[in-house]
């Protein structure tokens, strides 16, 4: 560790880990809910659970995040960090409200939890991804604005690295655009297409930037080729993310009510989507084989390498799948969907910070790299996740395919529940690979407590 | 192939092609808010619909439903339920969830009053009538 | 747009290279600016596509809104943007002769033309506008106006690189580093290049 | 740096395709009075020949290696290959 204060880092990476656990958790009995409808109710109805495993999600990437920057942007401005006791600070305020909403959803009934967190002076709730009480979200706000108050207070004193620049532009986007939560129309499709400017905006936009950022980072980190190289591939790559998915917001405003020239303009810009990704994937392995030097951390070269190759596949190769609008007219809110947004997610972002706390935290424990011992867990973990979301996808996505083809191609339409319970099998055959993808969650946190031979110091 | 390739010009075209999508999309955007009052049903939007969307917030409904293809994929679409089954239907459902039966999803009682669920009716109602592009493909959603 | 001093050829991709001999292919333009106009190069070539496959759906409805459009200003509009490609290319062999200076007043007609397009097209849009065209009033008029338009604010873009542009040979900038030249004139061109498609396509054939 | 020097070539030759494409625009405009598929094609292959003189002429691509050169010529070949066939299939 080159800085004291990137050691606030740890915390964040601890607390992500452990809020990934219980998304995970909660994926499993929302899998179950799935097959054995009434699974834990009325104590866990499935829109409960359902916001918990999509709240946690997005709470511990967003920790993963501030860890990763806390981690990097001292190491990149080459100064200590503004204020490590505002992060630190920051980081028990987070954890604390992020505890209390998701009790809160857990414990109060949902409309009870509005009426006593003030949505009947601004209603923000009940829309999905952003169920989160209006109290957390103006929290939201403050820690992020706290947060990026820090970093870019440590950026000024120190050096300007491109891809620090790209980092905070990406983390500036993620607190701007998390604004449009707070807009809540009454008219449902003004709703719906600002609601977009958070969530596609963010995973189809700014989130990349702090996507390439890090990868970035890691990639200069394990392979020793020249920053000045990888730097100008970054921009490159976030150029292509970024003009085609702007515009490809356009893929969500089909059905929404909103003008029908979306199908054009969306279509047309989403099928280049895939393009950036691609060129991530080339771009990260081009970079490792012609590295410079054989970094003891192999666990987090091979976690680089995979975000490039499941990000390509999750949220390029799935997403080209359904975006034209007219499959996208039979698949829209379809398993097609829930099939590409996890691989997505996986793929892109928890593999992204997964890469980062692989390669910083053994540092941030005093040595350059975990043993070797460890390291072949870690690996271990790294395929069983991989592996076992690959069939999730794939079992979603015949799911997907069936359902739609009873539901709405077919002559004679299958109603939605008639559907669902011929495609159960596919759902347990899901649950299965969740029970998998657990395992592989279970051995990654194992490596961590793995001793054996030491590798050099940090 | 020998060329150049530097980075202050990736930086340049990145914050020049990004400000110019951006802008393109605010334009398309302006275009979208000024297109939409013959699409998005809004000259009906009652403060009974209004105080049905807030019904639908905060019991969640989307955790589980999708409207308009958008949400969980758990339960039912409702962007089109009030064409489908019709205000009585859709009232007396509520009213008798969980159906209990054995291993079958289940739907919470949320206790609404006959009010509220005229509400939630007329929502679903206006929702069913904003123009999809013809979304879904047929009545099953 | 301003290089970094003194760095006239850099590492593409991290190949070092020399000063180009005579016979080695090079491209004109940083190769940054290429990936961005292979990019749109194919956002283009995907709308131009699905244009010419909606039109082949609905024959009538595109011939009907073609036949509205006044195809001469088109062509003028063709030879503005042709005219300006050409003089960017004589600001780019001035630079390359040490005349940057007195290059500039090539730029400079560049722009011209470039401007003589944003009005012409202005007032296309002005007359359509008034007509009540919208993007929502037909298939047809949704493309015409989506890809003119997509296209008319790249012309707007690369007015503003050619100030740039013509900013930098008054002041001579390009003498030792013709890269941002070269790479902003490529930039030009590929707007001019989509036009010469876009032009025969949409105001055209039929 | 004599490559570069003649990459965009002399002005005589830039006035020389500046006319001969002003010449093809015009002829696209009387072409074009005209409709039908075969005239469709003809305005495309002249929308090619105006678009390979600006690519490889005006973008100094002839100099810039297979490469590149294939990828604008093949684009525009591709683009105006998918149109015509679009014209040719819904004559």
């Amino acid at each position: 560790m080159q800085y004291k204060s990137q050691a606030v880092a740890k915390p964040y990476f601890v607390a992500a880990i452990g809020l990934f656990v219980g998304q995970i958790v909660f994926g499993l009995i929302m899998g179950l809910q799935y097959v054995v409808g009434d699974f834990l109710f009325p104590a866990l109805p499935f829109n409960v659970a359902r916001m918990v495993h999509t709240n946690l999600l997005i709470v511990w990437l967003l920790f993963g995040f501030m860890g990763a920057a806390y981690y990097m942007v001292p190491e990149e401005s080459e100064t200590e960090l503004y204020s490590p006791k505002l992060a630190l600070a920051m980081f028990w305020v987070f954890l604390v409200a992020g505890a209390l909403t998701i009790v809160g959803y857990l414990f109060v009934p949902y409309a009870t939890l509005a009426q006593m967190t003030g949505n009947d002076i601004l209603a923000t709730m009940g829309r999905e991804f952003l169920e989160q009480p209006l109290l957390t979200k103006i929290g939201i706000v403050v820690v992020a604005l706290v947060f990026l108050f820090n970093i870019s207070m440590t950026m000024l004193k120190g050096r300007k690295t491109a891809i620090s620049m790209v980092l905070l532009l990406g983390l500036w986007g993620l607190a701007i655009f998390f604004l449009f939560s707070f807009y809540n129309p009454h008219n449902l499709v003004k709703d719906k297409y600002y609601w977009w400017w958070v969530v596609h905006l963010w995973v189809e936009g700014v989130w990349e930037l702090i996507l390439g950022a890090l990868l970035a980072f890691v990639l200069i980190k394990v392979t020793g080729v020249d920053r000045e190289v990888i730097e100008k591939w970054l921009y490159v790559i976030i150029t292509l993310t970024l003009v085609t998915g702007i515009i490809g917001t356009g893929h969500h405003y089909y059905w929404i009510g909103a003008p029908e020239y979306w199908q054009w303009w969306g279509s047309v810009f989403s099928a280049l989507e895939p393009i950036p990704f691609f060129a991530m994937t080339i771009f990260a392995f081009n970079m490792v084989n012609r590295r410079r030097r054989e970094h003891p951390n192999k666990a987090a070269t091979l976690w680089a390498l995979g975000t490039g190759v499941m990000a390509f596949l999750g949220a390029g190769v799935w997403g080209f799948l359904h975006t034209l609008a007219p499959v996208n007219y039979y698949t829209h809110g379809s398993q097609i969907t829930a099939a590409h947004g996890h691989m997505a997610f996986y793929g892109a972002y928890v593999m992204v910070v997964l890469t980062l706390i692989s390669y910083a935290m053994p540092i941030l424990r005093g040595r350059a790299a975990n043993s070797p011992k460890a390291q072949v867990l870690e690996m271990w973990s790294f395929w069983l996740m991989t592996i076992a979301m690959v069939f999730i996808t794939l079992f979603l996505t015949a799911a997907g395919i069936l359902q739609v083809w009873l539901q709405r191609i077919s002559d004679t339409p299958l109603g939605f529940m008639a559907t669902q319970d011929q495609v159960s099998l596919f759902y347990w055959m899901r649950e299965a690979a969740g029970v998998m993808f657990m395992i592989g969650l279970v051995v990654y946190i194992v490596s961590f407590f793995v001793k054996g031979d030491k590798v050099a110091e940090a | 192939m020998s060329g150049t390739f530097t980075k202050s010009m990736a930086r340049n075209i990145f914050y020049g092609g990004t400000a110019f999508f951006f802008l393109l999309f605010l334009a398309l955007t302006f275009d979208t808010n000024q297109a939409l009052p013959k699409r998005d049903n809004s000259a009906n939007l009652t403060p009974q619909v209004i105080a049905g969307k807030k019904i639908w917030e905060t019991r969640n409904c989307i955790g589980c439903h999708t409207l308009l293809g958008e949400g969980a994929y758990f339960a039912p679409e409702l962007g089109n339920v009030y064409v489908r089954r019709g205000p009585d239907f859709i009232k007396a459902w509520i009213q008798a969830q969980p159906t209990g039966t054995p291993g079958r999803r289940q739907m919470p009682q949320f206790h609404l009053t006959d009010e509220e669920l005229d509400n939630i009716v007329a929502f679903l109602k206006y929702t069913s009538e904003i123009n999809t592009a013809n979304w879904p493909p047929n009545i099953e959603g | 747009m301003r290089p970094p001093p003194a760095l006239p050829r850099l590492r593409a991709m991290g190949h070092d290279t020399t000063l180009t001999a005579d016979s080695t292919p090079r491209l004109s333009g940083d190769l940054a600016v290429w990936f961005f106009i292979l990019a749109e190069l194919l956002a283009f070539g995907v709308f131009f596509a699905a244009y010419a496959f909606a039109r082949m759906r609905h024959r009538e409805l595109f011939d009907a809104g073609q036949a509205l459009l006044d195809r001469n200003t088109g062509a003028l509009n063709t030879i503005l943007l042709l005219s300006g490609s050409a003089l960017v290319v004589r600001a780019v062999q001035g630079n390359q002769r040490g005349e940057g200076r007195r290059s500039a007043r090539w730029m400079l007609g560049a722009m011209a033309c470039g401007l003589l397009f944003v009005g012409l097209k202005a007032s296309e849009y002005a007359a359509a506008f008034a007509a009540g065209i919208s993007l929502s009033s037909s298939l047809f008029h949704m493309f015409y106006l989506s890809l003119t338009f997509f296209h008319f604010m790249h012309v707007i873009l690369g007015l503003v690189v050619l100030a740039v542009l013509w900013q930098g040979l008054r002041q001579d900038r390009y003498r030792q580093d013709a890269n941002p030249l070269e790479s902003g004139a490529a930039y030009w061109h590929m707007v001019d290049l989509v036009w010469l498609i876009l032009f025969p396509l949409v105001y055209v054939i039929h | 740096m004599s490559s570069t020097e003649h990459a965009h070539g002399t002005p005589l030759r830039t006035l020389c395709l500046w006319s001969a494409l002003v010449g093809a625009t015009l002829a696209t405009l009387f072409l074009g009075e005209r409709g039908g598929s075969l005239m469709a094609v003809a305005l495309l292959l002249i929308a090619i020949l105006k678009g390979s003189v600006v690519a490889l002429e005006f973008m100094a691509l002839r100099h810039a290696g297979m490469l590149w050169c294939g990828l604008v010529i093949g684009w525009l070949l591709l683009v105006c290959s998918l149109i015509a066939f679009a014209y040719w299939k819904g004559a």
